[in-house]
């Protein structure tokens, strides 16, 4: 295992002291809750947005708090989903008496965990609403499974409502337009190699050369099927497909196209996917109309990506094309 | 009937509770490696390392007083494992523990049927947290049998000590019966058919931690 | 191999359209030339500032063409300089009447192609200053010997002259302030593992696990030594020394820090890093007053990272802060 | 005293200057990997890539007509090195048969003086291209032996052939003084004393192209 880090236990706790380090003027890290919340709280009355999940998948979503996103992450531990303290201690403090946004992937771990905090959170005066982020559609999504799990939707919704936050939207407006933004968003993911988490020490799995994970998730744990390795534009194919076919934009409709890597995919491949992913979506008269291409979602080091693909309205481009700033994505102020 | 042989068992006690968990912290110890391995299959392999942090923090816990009641040890070994586990195992054991000594109310020591009220009590907390079922390729699939194993032997008026170690066996036919499933819940539900062939991570450990009871509550 | 690519000799083209497709607003790729340009062209008089090097470094330069930053940026082969014809071109692309600044990284392939266009320019009825990038301090700066690398600091000024140029410096003042940032810059780098070119198929060098190699640049070569592995204390300890001891800021002065990740390297790695350079640099006296923490000068796919100081002027500041809007450095506006 | 040879030395067409780069390409696809990997060494392990990228678009622009005199053939070749390789190689091959061109003048055929001064021209060049002198561990430790064996072979009244024959000789000798060598220039110049060991990768291409010449240039 090469890394930089010091003592394995403390790969979270580390990274977490960098960043808030690295950006004091957007967020602070509270050590005893294990918390990221933003330095300068928002305006009262401002609905709190909160997002958690297990750690290895920065800059998801410590890297998200900031004006124009999230008020508070909770990281939990590499590929553990936060626990339901962190939940509510994040949760209070974004709370300005607006109530406070949950988003959440649709990972059994943050489910429960999320689920809990809201049981313990009953007994306080706030009110909580719940966005469950599914867009995954390698998982097929039959009754009685844990169903689709949340991929680079997230981040749309993050940002999106986010956005719609900042400017005085009430909770349930937030609350429903984040639904519709993961309603409208799907995504498939490829993995062309394993990653070793800190503790492990060695890759979770092995992929031999020549062969590649369609339909990986963000936890390094392997895809729906190992298949003969693909060249980019075939890897753009699966992924259109697997994407299109599932969410069926209307003919024409303007899209936000973002391409994601795992974390060790250098950004010249993920430029050369986005090539062959936008040359088929126009051939379907899909129009991109916005684009993230970048390492948002990722895995640790796996080398890999993921295509999402978001069916825009006015509503959306604009919350979008709003002001950001935060560690990873910063535009606009 | 179960009246004929109440005398013969022995009941549980804050201590044997303590012992138990303490048990369970040494067994996933053990089992470490084989743990994650099995999580790595279909997982992303930490299910081992999880249960350990969470039982390491059980066992510096549980170093000073455990406590005078055996509900007082499961609450604290329950709420440990929520805030030091995460994940799903944090949210699934620590469900599993507090429902017990939610079950076990303010009795001083725990006889069988309170036992396995206490137990009942736990897996059906497992069911509404995970919205799980039998068949789904999870702990409960070791759970659910033991629990009915447990519940039929007391109503054979068997022993503590019996009813434990049926529990215990029906929880590790349970793991075993997991190989040929696919899973439905958790993680490995992504992989879909991928899953099968091997033994559920978290119906094994279930499967030792309900072994450990076995040899610390019963005797 | 496992690369999202198609043809291994179609990299750096495939690379470019994609990256052209995804801002279209901001740039676009003359196929025929081989350079990248700014879609909107500066405004008549600015100076025009060019860049280019060995592609396999994403983002640099290309995406780094926009306002604020550069103007048009030539990319040649994998590791590779452009060659003068692509210079050329570039130049004349970026000029407007005010002369253009090239910004040459002190690798000698890349001095003589830019040498060899300022040759054919010559004839022409252009204007070109230079500023020659050498802040690697891994290389020892022997008279008779090639001297110094650039690294990171390419892209301190390329950011705080391009921000000059936008607000209509001339190009005298633009070439003493990149000479002024450069001269205040210092870098050095370690890599903890090889990169894999495309063509070649596999890695450079191999690196046992359990070694890295320190004073590493941006082609995937060796650095200057191979030392056991190192904790990320330990790392950031021998950066902060070779840096500091060399650049000898100011006590107490004001610094800007780059960790730059060399690819590979998960960016929860690069805040480990940054928190444990902060720390030593805080002792020391010196005050971190801006930050830039990520994948910015890489080395396709290696793991590892480096560490750039830049003593900041109030100047420096100012012109850092100022907007600028590029592919993968944008902010203000 | 050199007068007294001459007869016997063919002279240096376009032709043969075509026949002398189609060798050189050959050659170095030849060596492909052994110069990639002397590159791999100490540098970005592409020397021998860049190369043949370069030769091969020379391949292609010769098949046509070379051209009528050795000027334009080696003009062609030094623009198409310069334009498709890149890098330093591009620069200092590009820089090395450009100079030649440049020497050759309007001459159809250049005698053994004239093919002397050439060489001689385009080692100049290389020394201003790359600010590089005998000892660098770069091509010039091939090149500039090369040269002087060359025009020692001359004023010794030695034929064409022999000259380029102790020019591709020295080459070579000096393609391996490299091996001990630390290299001062070049990528490989940041590896300090890590580059003692091998020999340099332009030098082992220099030697190789100076072969070629003894090979296709004299006879
Ligand atoms: N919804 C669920 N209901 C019951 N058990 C579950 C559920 N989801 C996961 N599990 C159990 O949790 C185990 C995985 O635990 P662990 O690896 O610690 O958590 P994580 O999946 O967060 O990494 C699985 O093997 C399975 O037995
Ligand atoms: N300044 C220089 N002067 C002369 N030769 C040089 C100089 N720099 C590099 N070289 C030669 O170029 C060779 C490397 O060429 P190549 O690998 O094609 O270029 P790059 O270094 O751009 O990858 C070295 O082996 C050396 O012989
Ligand atoms: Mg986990
Ligand atoms: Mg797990
Ligand atoms: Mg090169
Ligand atoms: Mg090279």
């Amino acid at each position: 295992m090469q890394k930089i880090i010091n003592d394995p236990a403390d790969v979270v706790t580390d990274y977490l002291h960098g960043l808030a380090a690295a950006h004091p003027d957007i967020l602070r890290f509270d050590a005893e809750q294990r918390i990221v919340v933003r330095t300068h709280p928002a305006k009262p009355g401002k609905v709190g947005i909160v997002a958690g999940g297990g750690s290895g998948c920065e800059p998801l979503h410590n890297g998200f708090v900031g004006r124009g996103m999230l008020d508070a992450a909770c990281p939990g531990e590499i590929f553990t989903s936060p626990n339901p303290d962190q939940i509510v201690a994040a949760t209070k403090a974004a709370d300005s008496g607006a109530g406070v946004l949950h988003i959440i992937k649709n990972f059994s771990g943050e489910v429960m965990n999320f689920g809990m905090a809201a049981e313990l959170l009953a007994f306080e005066d706030l009110t909580i609403e719940t966005v469950l982020i599914n867009d995954d559609v390698a998982v097929k999504d039959v009754p009685g499974t844990a169903g689709r799990r949340g991929l680079g939707a997230t981040i749309l919704v993050e940002k999106i409502v986010g956005a719609a936050a900042e400017r005085g939207d009430r909770l349930d407006a937030l609350t429903s337009l984040g639904r519709r933004v993961n309603a409208r968003a799907r995504s498939f993911g490829v993995g062309l190699s394993s990653c070793t988490p800190p503790l492990r020490g060695r890759p979770i799995f092995e992929l031999p050369d020549g062969t590649i994970e369609l339909g990986i998730g963000i936890s390094g744990e392997p895809g729906r099927e190992r298949v003969p390795m693909l060249t980019a534009r075939e890897i753009a194919a699966v992924m259109v497909e697997e994407v299109i076919s599932d969410l069926q934009p209307a003919g024409g409709a303007n899209i936000l196209v973002l391409i994601n890597g795992m974390g060790a995919t250098p950004l010249s491949e993920l430029y050369v996917l986005y090539g062959e992913v936008e040359a088929l979506l126009r051939e379907r008269s899909f129009r991109p109309a916005r684009r993230l291409i970048g390492n948002y979602l990722t895995s640790l080091d796996q080398a890999g990506a993921a295509l999402t693909v978001l069916e825009l309205d006015e509503e959306m481009t604009k919350l979008w094309d709003a002001p950001v700033s935060t560690p990873s994505i910063r535009w606009g102020e | 009937m179960a009246e004929a042989t109440i005398n013969e068992s022995p009941t549980v006690s804050a201590r044997k509770v303590a012992d138990w968990v303490l048990e369970c912290a040494r067994v996933i110890d053990e089992n470490l490696e084989h743990l994650n391995e099995l999580d790595s299959t279909c997982g992303d392999a930490d299910h081992g390392s999880n249960l350990r942090r969470g039982f390491a923090g059980v066992r510096t816990l549980l170093g000073s007083e455990p406590g005078d009641k055996p509900a007082t040890v499961l609450k604290k070994v329950g709420t440990t494992l929520v805030s030091q586990v995460g994940g799903s195992s944090g949210a699934l054991y620590g469900t599993f523990f507090l429902r017990m000594a939610l079950a076990s109310g303010q009795d001083k020591e725990l006889d069988r049927a309170a036992l396995g009220e206490a137990l009942q009590a736990a897996a059906r907390g497992i069911t509404e947290r995970g919205q799980v079922q039998v068949g789904d390729k999870t702990l409960y699939d070791s759970l659910a049998p033991a629990v009915e194993a447990y519940s039929n032997a007391q109503s054979e008026g068997r022993s503590l000590t019996d009813s434990l170690q049926s529990a215990a066996k029906a929880a590790e036919e349970g793991r075993d019966s997991t190989v040929n499933m696919t899973a439905r819940k958790g993680r490995a539900s992504y992989l879909g058919g991928r899953t099968v062939g091997h033994a559920d991570a978290g119906a094994t450990s279930m499967a030792l931690i309900l072994r450990a009871a076995a040899e610390t509550l019963g005797p």
